[in-house]
């Protein structure tokens, strides 16, 4: 390989008390592909792309944007490095709107002189784009952007998350399991946009449950088990069949790790 | 370009193929008109606030009916006023800190201490009035600020810090003042403008100190911070559900500190509208001013667990206590059977606030 | 060197602070190690209980309290006696008031009998149909709140019934008692809640200084700070002897805590060297250290120095 | 149908503010089958079954169980009738251990004297019990059933909930997405349940959005649009694909309704 | 049975064919062998009670080395203990309400509201006092059922239902005990049960006041009930997510009822605590209790949101803040500075808390 991984993580390793959810993990997400995560109920999935992400301290281990050693200390600086993820708890604000939530942390100010010097919110403009990203997904059951996300149905809520990291995604963006509260027809959108969003060339993490979905979208598949890293395989190679066998440890891992 | 292999999307499965012809309807909606009772109901759904409005009116109109005219007095609306001035600018403190799921106990002691130094500076150590008050504004934004540091640092629970902090303020204020009220003579004589906040402006009967209006001025700016600016969207975030504030790229550290400095610089104006009210300096007053100020941002509709609630809530909160206690002090109840009828009010208050919210459901 | 407590109601009237300092610099001239405790509000019984008990376990020989509550304080006060302690009562005498080993206080019934003998001459005739409020000082009636506000009554003309009750009166000259805790808050709660009883309010009553000032401002409030209302208090502090200077205050009965304090230091001295336990003032159950009334409209009959020579007597 | 229903609910209405989450919605679950509700996001599948659960009052409409009319006021109600569920939101206490949760509002006293005068309760008893329902579903890796629910990861938390319900359900049970955060060996085992649990008699509802799982156990399937039940279909007679035309709108429902 | 058709499992995936074979391997563990610090981690991970404990044990020792011999002797340890019986007693009545997420502001009033009732039926009225005693405790019992109602029936907040009681209560004491405190003597001479839980045993210098005992069999038996019975789950999943309780079956109005009745009682038995370690009845007592308990529960651990902590933690928060007043005492820190410094002791206190929970993690 000659080209340096978008991102890239060497043994990182994450201790629960006596549960080590990261243990000695390794990552690498190249340029413009998708790269899915499978892996069972706990083989500690969200915890590597948390530490990715910035919300969780790795206890050792080192992680590499572009190549370069970076250091997160928390999901602002992960986002301020163009790292946008969408978490498996969603990480919205029930009380606030949807409008609020998609621009949280990122509000548009007026352009005039009271937005320059007071501050002032153009709520309008931030209305009109959340209200377009959500159309978009094809989440159009949502009459009013100003609605309060507690409000929303689970499957809503989801979009909402997916359709906040999608838009504002500059370098990567991370899904963990974002279909898994979606519809059918909910579900699709979410695919096309992953894949719009490839062609945009943001790389994506996508950790899933669904096979069909990963053995679709994925470029590459980056297995989980216990806690580390046992294999990476390419869709077109190995059935969904023998990725399961991996996973569940009922096939040995491919001795040969990149696809 | 070496690896890279172009994704061949491998396309839905087969029974997802007609999604594309699939109906864009949305929600069914109820499509009748509305009753004007319905109409009613929305309006309160979608406006909240309404309701400790609505408790405001019927508690007047209780007094108005128990007391008569003298309740309506302009005098007497004026009175309730004043009463409520430095309970509601506590209030717009209080309700900042409780909206991030926070509380201060300390926001009486900072107010004390405040003033004591606004006092002491001018009166005593004969500073220019106007550094002596700056000084004590910057106390008090100091406390504020070594509150939040401890909720924020150590990552204590604020109910715990600003207990402390209350002891510790409360013995500084005792220590510096000595206990010694400050006459109002001394202030009338070498800083009046410690006492601007007490005089008024005068429409027939009706006093409208300007500390009242220092009042409603501070509430709108803090409505505008809390509404209208991206530092307010962070606030309700906070305390809303910090870990998912934390996980959407809010500095929610930052927000904490902001808020309880912010809080802490209220209470010490909080403490020049006590000197304009009082007219001296009392090291000893504002003892009940911490839960006063905690109900009226309850009765304001404003959530203890953070998140949900509004500074015009709480200006309402405190008008709705203030016209209970002027309302019964005017019906000539005793002050044992006050003491009682407030009690019974406050719920009563929080009550119909509470049932007004379910009808609107 | 010997352990030595003060125990005062609270920290926060300076009739208590200015006492405080007087007993911490006579016990560093007679070389005792004071150890100080307040109440956190004035009637707080259980922070005295403990600061007692704390005292007995420092091995103290003797203390000096200022009771919140004159009468549930006892049974602990009598534990820390048998304990061999030397307990003097300063400012507010126990129930029964030999409960305690000796009691150096104002004569309050007296000093509340002079500003009201004084407010009867101020008024004359007038007097016939005045218009009382009294700010006095808790719920509970500890002694000196009772002692001074019949102390007043009698003074003033009024029948008072039991002496130790306040409220079983029945002069149609009383608005109304209510409490104050003895503070500028407390007082003008209660002077606004007096006026809403009565507006016609023409004689203000005060348990103290604190409470007197709080009064004031409710009184300049409702527009009546010019005079017309007689206002009377006990304490006789630099700010109250101002106030008296300046007509805010019309009379006040003063009283002396750095005396207090330093007879009691000594005596806890002497006790501790000989074991000798003070005299009591002959006549009276406690040891009177004097009271003066302290008014610049001076009333025939009743024995009173200028504010400016009270400012020369002041504490705090 | 001669039979009664186990459990019918006729022209339910639930409004929310403007939105009408439930439009007159009617509901038919038969003895001895698996009822699969399937509906997009927001079609309001999961207030259907907090209304049959007891969780949320309709406006307007009846339930009848097993013929009779009820009023569930509470969750409470509809469980001691035999109703149990697993809801969206699991209605997991978080700060409990797996062995509380799964006991909660049911749990075990001792059969001695204590038990029954002083309400000792039966750890023990409970602790082995929780430990071997969760070790059927599969759910190996959680080591500790004095293991809080807050430290378990998303499908962890999902198996006790599902655990509790299986285990207690005497007249049926509901499931709300019940393998939406579940891995893949993890799936497999609660459709497996599914299967047994409708073996020893006891009818389930199925809400998922998952079409192969739902044509792989269901008897019928219920398809909900817009508030209401649109079509109920044997999945031998119609493809997933229609299943999903119907659902979204894309094709008119059939005009016979029962399956 | 004539449409039922017999489901004929279509069975799984292709994909998933091979499930069977799958591992059954658990989570990956730390293996190696636990270094002395690591074990005492996982200790405290495991035993969250323990950290109040040994903040406890840091106080000790540190007044140890600063008052020497007289702070271990026993009459003072013994005195600590005495110290704390009323806010210990309240703090358990606490605990229970903020387990629920809830708080109560009533729990001085409706102490001193019982201990009047008892004392006045007793001495003045002339009720064989063990009337008069259970008539105390019903009053108590009652007033908890009040904010229980409030706070069920009426949905209010706890804060608010008990802030209005707070006052209510405390002018009922007022009035029906005309504010006169009942002295020693009458009740010694008529009714000398109501001083028992001030009698004590005496071992060397050491006074164990049954007071005391009764603090640690009232926590006792409220443990128990919290951790051994059905109840004591319920109270914890009530205050944890109460929507979940409720879809989990559980009747949390009843469970909160229950709460708030039980610490109704307890507080009228911490009246009965107070007459007995003042000797007298004193309607004026208490106005610190609220702050003081709730003080007690914090510093133990329990948190404010609800769901988390235990009865245990809150007796030693009770001691903390005991041996800090006490030591302080005597060590001979001036009594401004006292304040001061228990407000520092209080952060500190939970700071250390805090620290040695996160060093668990
Ligand atoms: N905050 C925590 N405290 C204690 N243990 C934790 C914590 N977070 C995760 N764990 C444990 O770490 C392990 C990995 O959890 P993680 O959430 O990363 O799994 P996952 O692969 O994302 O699972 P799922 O597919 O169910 O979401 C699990 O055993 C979990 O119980
Ligand atoms: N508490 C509530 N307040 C207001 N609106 C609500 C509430 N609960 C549900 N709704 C609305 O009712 C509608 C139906 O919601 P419901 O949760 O039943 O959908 P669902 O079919 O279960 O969706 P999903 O598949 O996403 O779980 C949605 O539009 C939702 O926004
Ligand atoms: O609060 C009442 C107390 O106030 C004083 O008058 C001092 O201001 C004392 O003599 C009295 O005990
Ligand atoms: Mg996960
Ligand atoms: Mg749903």
């Amino acid at each position: 390989m000659s080209e340096t991984p978008v991102l890239e993580a060497r043994s990182l390793v994450k201790r629960y008390g006596r549960v080590v959810a990261l243990d000695h993990a390794d990552f690498e997400l190249r340029r413009n592909e998708i790269l899915a995560v499978i892996g069972d109920n706990g083989a500690g999935k969200s915890t590597l792309i948390k530490a990715l992400a910035g919300a969780v301290k790795p206890d050792a281990g080192e992680i590499l944007l572009d190549g370069q050693p970076v250091q997160f200390r928390s999901p602002m600086d992960a986002r301020d490095a163009g790292i946008e993820t969408v978490f498996q708890n969603l990480a919205l604000s029930p009380a606030l709107s949807i409008a609020d939530n998609m621009f949280l942390g990122r509000e548009r100010k007026r352009k005039d002189i009271l937005g320059r010097y007071l501050g002032l919110l153009d709520r309008k403009t931030m209305r009109d784009e959340a209200r377009q990203r959500l159309s978009e997904l094809g989440l159009m059951t949502i009459q009013n952007i100003g609605q309060l996300v507690e409000t929303l149905s689970g499957g809503q809520r989801q979009g909402v998350a997916i359709a906040r990291a999608a838009a504002f995604g500059s370098k990567l963006v991370i899904m963990d399991e974002p279909t898994a509260a979606l519809g059918v027809k909910e579900s699709r959108k979410v695919l096309e946009l992953m894949l719009d969003v490839k062609r945009r060339g943001l790389p994506i993490v996508l950790i899933s449950h669904n096979m069909p979905h990963v053995f679709e979208v994925a470029d590459r598949i980056h297995i989980h088990r216990l806690g580390r890293r046992i294999a990476v395989i390419n869709p077109k190679d190995y059935s969904m069949s023998d990725a399961v066998a991996i996973m569940t440890g009922a096939m040995r891992p491919p001795e040969a790790m990149a696809a | 370009m070496t690896t890279t292999n172009e994704a061949q999307p491998r396309g839905p499965a087969e029974f997802e193929r007609r999604l594309a012809e699939s109906d864009a309807a949305v929600a069914a909606f109820d499509e009748e008109q509305p009753s004007l009772l319905q109409r009613f109901r929305h309006f309160l759904h979608a406006h909240p606030t309404v309701v400790p409005f609505l408790v405001l009116v019927l508690g007047i109109a209780l007094f108005a009916s128990l007391v008569g005219g003298r309740f309506f007095h302009p005098f007497n609306m004026s009175l309730i006023l004043q009463q409520v001035t430095i309970i509601g600018v506590l209030g717009i403190a209080q309700t900042l800190i409780i909206l991030t799921a926070g509380i201060d106990l300390s926001v009486g002691a900072i107010m004390i201490l405040s003033s004591v130094v606004m006092g002491r500076l001018a009166v005593y150590v004969g500073l220019p009035v106007e550094i002596a008050f700056l000084i004590g504004l910057v106390v008090g934004l100091a406390c504020g600020m070594l509150n939040g540091l401890l909720v924020t640092r150590l990552k204590l629970p604020p109910f715990i810090v600003t207990l402390g902090t209350w002891s510790i303020f409360g013995a500084l204020n005792l220590w510096y003042s000595a206990s010694a009220t400050i006459r109002q003579q001394e202030i009338a004589a070498t800083a009046p403008f410690l006492q601007w906040t007490g005089t008024a402006l005068q429409f027939g009967a009706a006093r409208l100190t300007y500390g009242s209006i220092l009042m409603i001025v501070l509430a709108a700016l803090v409505w505008y911070l809390l509404n209208r600016t991206a530092f307010g969207r962070h606030v309700y975030a906070t305390g809303d559900d910090p870990e998912a504030a934390r996980l959407a790229g809010i500095d929610t550290g930052r927000t904490l500190l902001a808020v309880y400095a912010i809080a802490g610089a209220l209470c010490a104006v909080a403490g020049w509208v006590l000197i304009g009210r009082v007219g001296a300096v009392s090291p000893l007053s504002g003892q009940t001013a911490n839960l006063d100020s905690i109900t009226a941002v309850v009765i304001g509709g404003t959530s203890l667990f953070g998140g949900r609630g509004s500074i015009v809530g709480t200006l309402v909160g405190a008008l709705i206590v203030g016209v209970f206690r002027n309302g019964l002090a005017l019906s000539g109840v005793d002050v044992l059977w006050q003491e009682f009828a407030v009690g019974v009010l406050i719920i009563v208050a929080v009550a119909i606030d509470q049932w007004l919210r379910k009808v609107a459901q | 060197q010997d352990v030595v407590g003060l125990i005062t109601k609270t920290e926060g009237n300076p009739f208590f602070v200015k006492m405080r300092e007087g007993a911490q610099a006579k016990a560093k001239e007679l070389g005792l190690d004071l150890r100080t405790f307040a109440g956190k509000y004035d009637g707080d019984n259980e922070s005295q209980v403990a600061a007692i008990e704390n005292l007995i376990s420092s091995g103290a020989k003797g203390f000096a309290i200022v009771p919140s509550d004159s009468s549930a304080i006892v049974p602990t006060i009598q534990q820390a006696r048998d304990a061999g302690l030397l307990v003097i009562v300063l400012d507010t005498p126990l129930d029964p008031i030999d409960a305690a080993d000796a009691t150096f206080a104002t004569d309050n019934f007296k000093a509340g009998e002079l500003i009201g003998s004084w407010a009867k001459g101020t008024l004359g005739a007038k007097a016939a149909d005045a218009k009382i409020a009294f700010l006095d000082l808790a719920a509970n009636q500890p002694t000196v709140d009772y002692l001074r506000d019949q102390g007043f009554m009698k003074g003033f003309g009024i029948d008072i019934k039991d002496p130790k009750r306040i409220g079983d009166e029945e002069d149609a000259r009383i608005v109304g008692h209510d409490v104050t805790g003895g503070a500028e808050e407390g007082g003008r709660t209660a002077m606004e809640n007096l006026l809403q009883k009565d507006p016609g309010v023409n004689v203000v009553y005060t348990i103290n200084e604190p409470a007197a000032a709080g009064a004031y401002e409710a009184l300049k409030a409702a527009g009546k700070a010019d005079g017309s209302v007689l206002v009377v208090s006990i304490d006789g502090g630099c700010p109250g002897v101002e106030n008296v200077k300046a007509g805010v205050i019309g009379a006040t009965s003063q009283q002396y805590p750095l005396k207090m304090a330093a007879m009691a230091m000594e005596s806890i001295a002497e006790f501790a060297k000989s074991g000798k336990k003070p005299e009591k003032t002959p006549g009276l159950e406690f040891t009177d250290t004097g009271a003066t009334l302290i008014t610049d409209k001076p009333v025939e009959g009743v024995p009173s120095i200028t504010s400016e020579e009270g400012l020369k007597l002041c504490w705090g």
